[in-house]
């Protein structure tokens, strides 16, 4: 409860930092607070790959990319209305529907009652392995985790793809003039 | 004990919305994929929320212990947020390039310069 | 960051012990939290920090720009063999039951060579995505591009 | 009087002592007026608390497998939080720290000062 | 003993909470580290002793994860904040 406290103050200021660098850092430690409420919501495999994957290697993505960008973002004129009602709208709604979902951690919500239980009693017999997620991750759904190392590799040939093309000098130069900030 | 047993969900959707506003309002694309991101992670927790099971255990099978958590959503979210950094990652390459070509990232500056090239 | 040397001493002696936690957790992961993912992260985190120390080049002399790409790719290709393998042997595809005699062993065996294949796989593209990153500012600098000049002092 | 109570009670005040650490070093990350004295108050006790509350945690265990991996993390605390520091502080001073230019002006939320 | 436990772990949230502040409010991008580093070391602690207050010892391996990661982005942070550049190996400009 504290740490979604925690994590919602901290989700508030990456969205009003206007520097882009100190977003950054926040949402470091946002992902190091979501992890650390993985760890109290009983997801050992799901924390230790949000702290690996959301606080490190994406950080470390998004720094590098504020190496090649400008770090700070333009001045905002106030709120956007209409953006803040569509937001205010959508939430309520949400909360309204979220009213009838079963109580939190009861056990047996409707979630647990379909294929949850067949893998935690058949993933012994089955497997001879004690971890049931990386029995789940890669012998049940095994053709899911194929399907997504291929997304990786694929998202990996998409970055290649776009940033392995030598960058060359701008060529639109009127566009730049027009911005009247290029070149002296 | 209903009101806090849906704590959790409000969370999850005060972040979610915390997201969304950051997509659709701000103008510069890393903090749009900074929202992004939020919001994927909004999502992560409503999963993981609902597969956990009060009084259970990490689904590691150990003696002693009966009740434990439900593995399956463990598992979407595993791979869910192994993809997502990976769009993360093809998103800023794609604001990288359109940095190089335009000068900027920010989506007014990248407005005026398409109404400029239309007449 | 080469010229600090306390960072240089204690990464030279926390990187080889990053990349064996990273082992661990590749192939302890049936007991205990872990897996390919997590083992893949950590190592490609591992070059990173040697990367953040020492350069680029010298991170690309460890591990050259070849072996990361056709890495990333034997990643995958290990894993669709051992599914294609249960299908020779008579099986379905990704079953992993023909693979060995014991069916427990079989699937043991089946999920750590998958999981050794997902590990290859995320290590590679996280280092590749990395690399691709960190190089593009010096080759935009040799373009000609000039780059946080324009708004970034501002 | 038996020794696992004393080992206990050991465990027990060098927790407390631990958590008590964290927190007066939390204040003085709060309370203090620039980067350098920040500095001093959050690396000091980031390693003394973990010192602390590990070794609470270690006495607590007795000798397991898991005595090895808090050992490690005990470890790695000790190794990076002191490195990264001092690089924090190089870092600082090489950009000539007090006043700190741009930076200091416009940071979004609140430029309240301490 | 569980009370101790969880006067520890209330002491660290409170710690977390002042760091973040620091990180937060924290005037230059030397403070927000500073915040970050300190908020990275808590949430290891936090993280081994929620695992002896629930009783799932192999949580331990998460915090050693956090205990590497955190230093990792420190580090990468630094290095762009110096250089503006991930990529070097710094000694080849007089930096």
């Amino acid at each position: 409860m504290v740490l979604l406290v925690l994590l919602l103050v901290v989700g508030t200021a990456v969205v009003l930092t206007r520097d882009l660098l100190k977003a950054t850092m926040l949402f470091a430690i946002y992902s190091l607070t979501i992890a650390g409420l993985f760890v109290i919501l009983d997801a050992g495999d799901v924390a230790l790959t949000e702290a690996a994957v959301g606080a490190g290697i994406s950080t470390i993505l998004i720094l590098a990319t504020l190496a090649l960008v400008p770090a700070r973002e333009h001045r905002q004129r106030g709120h956007n209305r209409p953006a803040l009602l569509i937001v205010f709208i959508t939430g309520a709604a949400l909360v309204y529907a979220v009213s009838d979902l079963p109580e939190f951690g009861s056990a047996d919500n409707p979630v647990h009652q379909h294929v949850g239980p067949y893998f935690i009693e058949q993933t012994y017999p089955d497997m001879g392995i004690p971890n049931m997620v990386a029995a789940v991750l890669a012998s049940y759904r095994s053709i899911d985790t194929m399907g997504e190392a291929i997304v990786i590799l694929t998202a990996g040939i998409a970055v290649f793809a776009l940033l392995s093309v030598p960058p060359r000098r701008r060529q639109r130069a009127p566009d730049a003039k027009t911005r009247g900030r290029d070149e002296g | 004990m209903s009101a806090l047993s849906l704590f959790n969900y409000w969370a999850v959707i005060g972040l979610m919305m915390l997201g969304y506003y950051c997509v659709i309002v701000r103008g510069n694309m890393v903090k749009k994929i900074i929202g992004l991101g939020i919001f994927q992670t909004s999502v992560f927790i409503l999963f993981i929320s609902a597969g956990k099971v009060l009084g259970g255990s990490t689904p590691i099978l150990r003696e002693g212990v009966s009740v434990y958590s439900n593995p399956l959503p463990h598992v979407l979210i595993l791979t869910a947020i192994v993809v997502g950094v990976a769009t993360t990652a093809v998103g800023l390459a794609l604001a990288v390039r359109i940095q190089e070509a335009f000068g900027s990232i920010n989506d007014d500056d990248l407005d005026q310069l398409g109404q400029e090239d239309e007449p | 960051m080469k010229d600090n040397s306390i960072l240089v001493i204690v990464a030279r002696f926390l990187i080889p012990l990053v990349m064996l936690f990273g082992l661990y957790v590749q192939f302890h992961g049936e007991y205990s939290p872990g897996g390919g993912f997590q083992a893949g992260v950590l190592f490609a985190a591992a070059w990173i920090l040697f990367v953040l120390i020492y350069g680029l080049e010298t991170g690309l002399r460890v591990i050259p720009l070849r072996v990361i790409y056709s890495l990333g790719c034997l990643g995958v290709l290990l894993y669709c063999a051992v599914g294609l393998m249960g299908v020779i042997l008579g099986g379905r595809f990704l079953d992993y039951q023909p693979l060995l005699a014991s069916p427990q062993a079989a699937q043991q065996a089946g999920i750590i060579l998958v999981e050794f294949g997902v590990g290859v796989t995320v290590a590679s593209v996280v280092m590749m995505i990395f690399l691709q990153f960190a190089r593009r500012r010096a080759q935009s600098q040799a373009a000609g591009l000039e780059l946080d000049q324009e708004q970034d002092r501002s | 009087m038996s020794v696992e109570f004393i080992i206990q009670l050991i465990a027990a005040l060098m927790l407390g002592i631990g958590g008590i650490f964290a927190i007066i070093g939390g204040i003085g990350l709060m309370r203090f007026p620039d980067v350098f004295t920040r500095l001093h108050a959050g690396s000091i006790t980031d390693t003394l608390a973990p010192l602390l509350i590990i070794g609470g945690l270690v006495l607590l265990v007795g000798f397991d497998l898991l005595t090895f991996k808090l050992l490690a993390i005990l470890f790695f605390l000790l190794f990076t939080t002191p490195v990264a520091s001092h690089a924090t502080a190089r870092a600082a001073l090489a950009a000539g720290v007090q006043p700190l230019g741009e930076d200091t002006r416009d940071t979004g939320a609140s430029t309240s000062k301490s | 003993m569980d009370t101790v436990l969880l006067g520890t772990i209330l002491a660290v949230f409170t710690t977390m909470a002042l760091s973040l502040w620091r990180a937060l409010a924290g005037p230059s991008v030397y403070d927000t580290i500073v915040g970050v580093n300190a908020f990275g070391t808590k949430t290891v602690l936090l993280v081994a002793l929620i695992s002896f207050f629930t009783g799932h010892h192999d949580l331990i391996d998460v915090a050693l994860v956090y205990a590497l990661i955190n230093f990792i982005a420190v580090i990468a942070v630094l290095k762009l904040v110096r250089q503006r550049d991930l990529a070097t190996s710094g000694s080849q400009d007089e930096r």
